[in-house]
């Protein structure tokens, strides 16, 4: 398992240990990652990472479509050996996305109990961001006054 | 079964020993059941015949032999198991006479002689007369697992060998799991027991000590209430076992 | 699927005594079905948790030789969860107190699991 | 938002340029392809060979500042309703906003109404108004005075509240680094203390 802040390891090891996944990815609603179990390769590991962000925005989509107030919530596909639960949820860092993998072993169910728990969890310690307001320093447009002259040509 | 695997025509030994046997010509029959015995080993009705012939002649010991090697060939045959229930009625062991007759019942619910012996056998034991528990008996239908699964005492019952014991303790251990969480995110505080039950066999399981479990096994027959009372029982013989193991 | 008759069936268990609550649910994906009197407790938990200790019921029995599970009954300090098979994969779950009429609860179970199908 | 990864320490930044159906999205799309280096530089577009597609698109990469690697996602947006749902995608993730006018007096109305509709779409998820860091353009201002709207009129009528707003020859390309300088800028203050910027 890695995840991008250690406080994440917690919540998310217990949703892989007591669902039984065999994959599990989190990640904000623009796709980028903080944490996964089970991926071998960081390519396969982007490419569920955009896909699954990419599925959900686009259910959320559908949802509208044929007038769902909220979006579906959870987006599940059920194959012979293995299933896939996908479903955004909020977090005081915005709204992420997870996507678990599970086999035999488990169940729909069993991953939308665990999922639920992860997700009341991750609100309950997810430290608040550190404000964008804090992200650059003063004195920052000098630096980007003469990167964007540099870019357009102007020296 | 391995009674199919012998050619119908090579079965009439077993004809002219049952014969032989009902005139009471014991020696003779005795010679054609173990002839057809050495050369179909695996024939279940040839150990069967052999285990009737040696009771009638008194020879108990040998008869619960043949018996035996029955249900090695076959583990669920009514004549073995109603032998070894008679026998166990004969030295006054109700306990085992019934626990024989219930595996006989489960093998063959529609045999009324079984259902009836099993009643005769249930009447003959003292009302206060406990089962006795056995916990190294492999075919006392009782398992005693680890938390890991591991078998560290115990069988099925009979007509269930010990690759089946070890598989079946391997899923009693994720069962626990599973029952010890549900009960517990259910806000139903510890589990007590597991019941299974299926068309001919109940099946619990239920926590021993910390570290290990047992699973108790008995025909249908056996009522539930009494199933789950003998179990209590055996919990703590298992944890008398546990202590001086 | 007659989600009219269920609400019967589950009407008719949840009046015994000691009843907490009954759901159809399917052991297979571990979903809620049907509910009914579901005072204080989670449907969705109930199914997902009942259908795994049925399919590790159903594990032993397996193991053990033995044919299918027809009433699987987890007992507990404070409760009682009691599943049993109905057709097409249904089970029908209730959850009790722990004093109920078990027996009378396990009955009824298996007479009505029959007719959900 | 901005994404930031404070561990990778990238700021990508998603700007969207938006403007009525010939306005020129396209070609100010164009000129800054022509203007920045192309190892700085990702582009496509949703349908090449269209003169004016629903969607165009291009990255740059404005290097190293203060430490922080920034990258700048700019899509060109049109008021074509069957992209709705990329476009609210667009818009949920937008930081700042580049607002296109056509100079053209007889384009006034279409420019008034592509800015509501953008303006629209410009909720959180709560249903609030977002307010982001926005620039207007005037273009074909090199057209004859008799066809098109003075400046003033223009920021009277689309920018009275006094955001940056410039003249532009989209043709020769003035008025397009500049606009989109003060864009890069203005969306790059929120990531800053508040004192940073002059009032």
């Amino acid at each position: 398992m890695r995840v991008l802040e250690p406080w994440l390891a917690e919540p998310l090891g217990e949703l892989v240990r007591e669902s039984s996944a065999r994959l599990a990815l989190v990640m904000t609603s623009s796709g980028q990652v903080v944490g996964q179990h089970g991926f071998t390769r960081s390519l396969d590991v982007m490419a569920a990472a955009a896909l699954g962000a990419g599925i959900l925005a686009t259910t959320g989509e559908l949802a509208r479509l044929v007038g769902s107030d909220a979006d579906f919530g959870a987006v599940v596909h059920q194959g012979a050996q293995q299933g896939v639960w996908l479903a955004g949820f909020d977090t005081p860092r915005g709204r992420w996305v997870a996507l678990v993998v599970f086999g035999r072993n488990s169940t729909v169910g069993l991953v939308r109990m665990f999922f639920q728990r992860f997700a009341a969890r991750v609100r309950e310690v997810a430290p608040m961001p550190m404000p964008d307001r804090e992200v650059l320093a003063e004195g920052f447009e000098r630096e980007l006054d003469a990167s964007l002259r540099a870019l357009f040509g102007g020296g | 079964m391995s009674d199919q695997s012998a050619p119908q025509q090579t079965l009439s030994f077993l004809d002219l020993g049952e014969r032989l046997r009902q005139r009471g010509q014991f020696e003779a029959a005795l010679s054609v059941a173990q002839a057809g015995a050495a050369r179909y080993p695996t024939l279940a009705a040839a150990h069967d015949l052999i285990g009737r012939i040696l009771a009638d002649q008194g020879d108990d010991e040998g008869a619960r032999s043949a018996w035996l090697a029955t249900l090695e060939c076959d583990a669920t045959h009514p004549g073995a198991l109603k032998g070894l229930a008679f026998l166990a009625f004969r030295r006054r062991d109700f306990g085992d006479a019934e626990r024989y007759l219930e595996a006989a019942a489960a093998a063959s619910p529609r045999d009324t002689s079984i259902l009836t012996a099993l009643d005769r056998v249930r009447s003959m034991r003292p009302a206060n007369a406990p089962e006795v528990i056995n916990i190294d008996d492999p075919v006392a239908g009782l398992l005693l697992l680890d938390n890991q699964g591991l078998r560290l005492a115990g069988g099925l019952g009979t007509g269930r060998d010990e690759q089946m014991a070890d598989a079946a303790a391997a899923s009693a251990a994720g069962a626990a799991r599973e029952a010890e969480r549900t009960a517990r995110l259910l806000g139903l505080g510890a589990w007590q027991h597991l019941l299974i039950e299926g068309d001919s066999m109940r099946t619990t399981l239920l926590p021993a000590t910390a570290q290990a479990m047992l699973l108790v096994r008995r025909p249908a027959t056996a009522p539930v209430g009494r199933l789950l009372a003998f179990a209590a029982r055996a919990v703590q013989a298992a944890q008398a076992w546990l202590g001086n193991s | 699927m007659n989600p009219e008759r269920w609400q019967r069936l589950l009407e008719d268990v949840t009046a015994i005594d000691g009843v907490r609550g009954a759901i159809v649910v399917t052991a297979e994906d571990g979903l809620v079905v049907h509910e009914a009197a579901v005072e204080g407790l989670e449907t969705g938990d109930v199914a997902a948790l009942a259908s795994v200790v049925v399919r590790r019921a159903e594990a032993i029995a397996t193991a053990s030789g033995d044919s299918e599970v027809r009433l699987c009954t987890l007992s507990a300090e404070k409760g009682i969860v009691i599943a049993a098979q109905g057709e097409h994969g249904l089970w029908l779950v209730a959850v009790t107190e722990p004093d109920v009429e078990l027996g009378r609860l396990r009955l009824m179970l298996g007479d009505l699991a029959p007719e959900l199908g | 938002m901005a994404r930031i990864d404070r561990d990778r320490r990238t700021i990508a930044l998603t700007l969207l340029v938006v403007g009525a159906r010939g306005a020129g999205k396209t070609t100010v799309l164009r000129t800054l392809r022509q203007r920045i280096p192309t190892d700085r530089l990702r582009a496509g577009s949703s349908g090449e060979s269209d003169p004016d597609p629903m969607l165009d698109w291009l990255t740059m990469d404005l290097g190293r500042i203060q430490g922080w690697q920034v990258q700048v996602d700019l899509y060109a947006v049109g008021p074509v309703s069957n992209r709705d749902s990329t476009r609210r995608l667009l818009f949920n993730e937008a930081d700042g906003l580049w607002l296109l006018a056509d100079s053209q007096a007889n384009r006034f109305d279409d420019n008034a109404a592509t800015f509501r509709a953008a303006r629209e779409q410009l909720v959180d998820r709560e249903g609030r108004q977002r307010d982001l860091p926005t620039v207007y353009t005037w273009s074909k201002q090199d057209l004859p005075g008799e066809l098109i709207l003075a400046p003033d009129v223009l920021r009277d009528g689309f920018a009275p509240g006094g955001a940056p707003a410039f003249e532009a020859d989209l043709v020769r390309g003035t008025g397009v680094l500049e606009s989109l300088h003060a864009l890069v800028t203005l969306t790059m203050r929120r990531l800053a203390p508040a004192r940073e910027q002059p009032s």
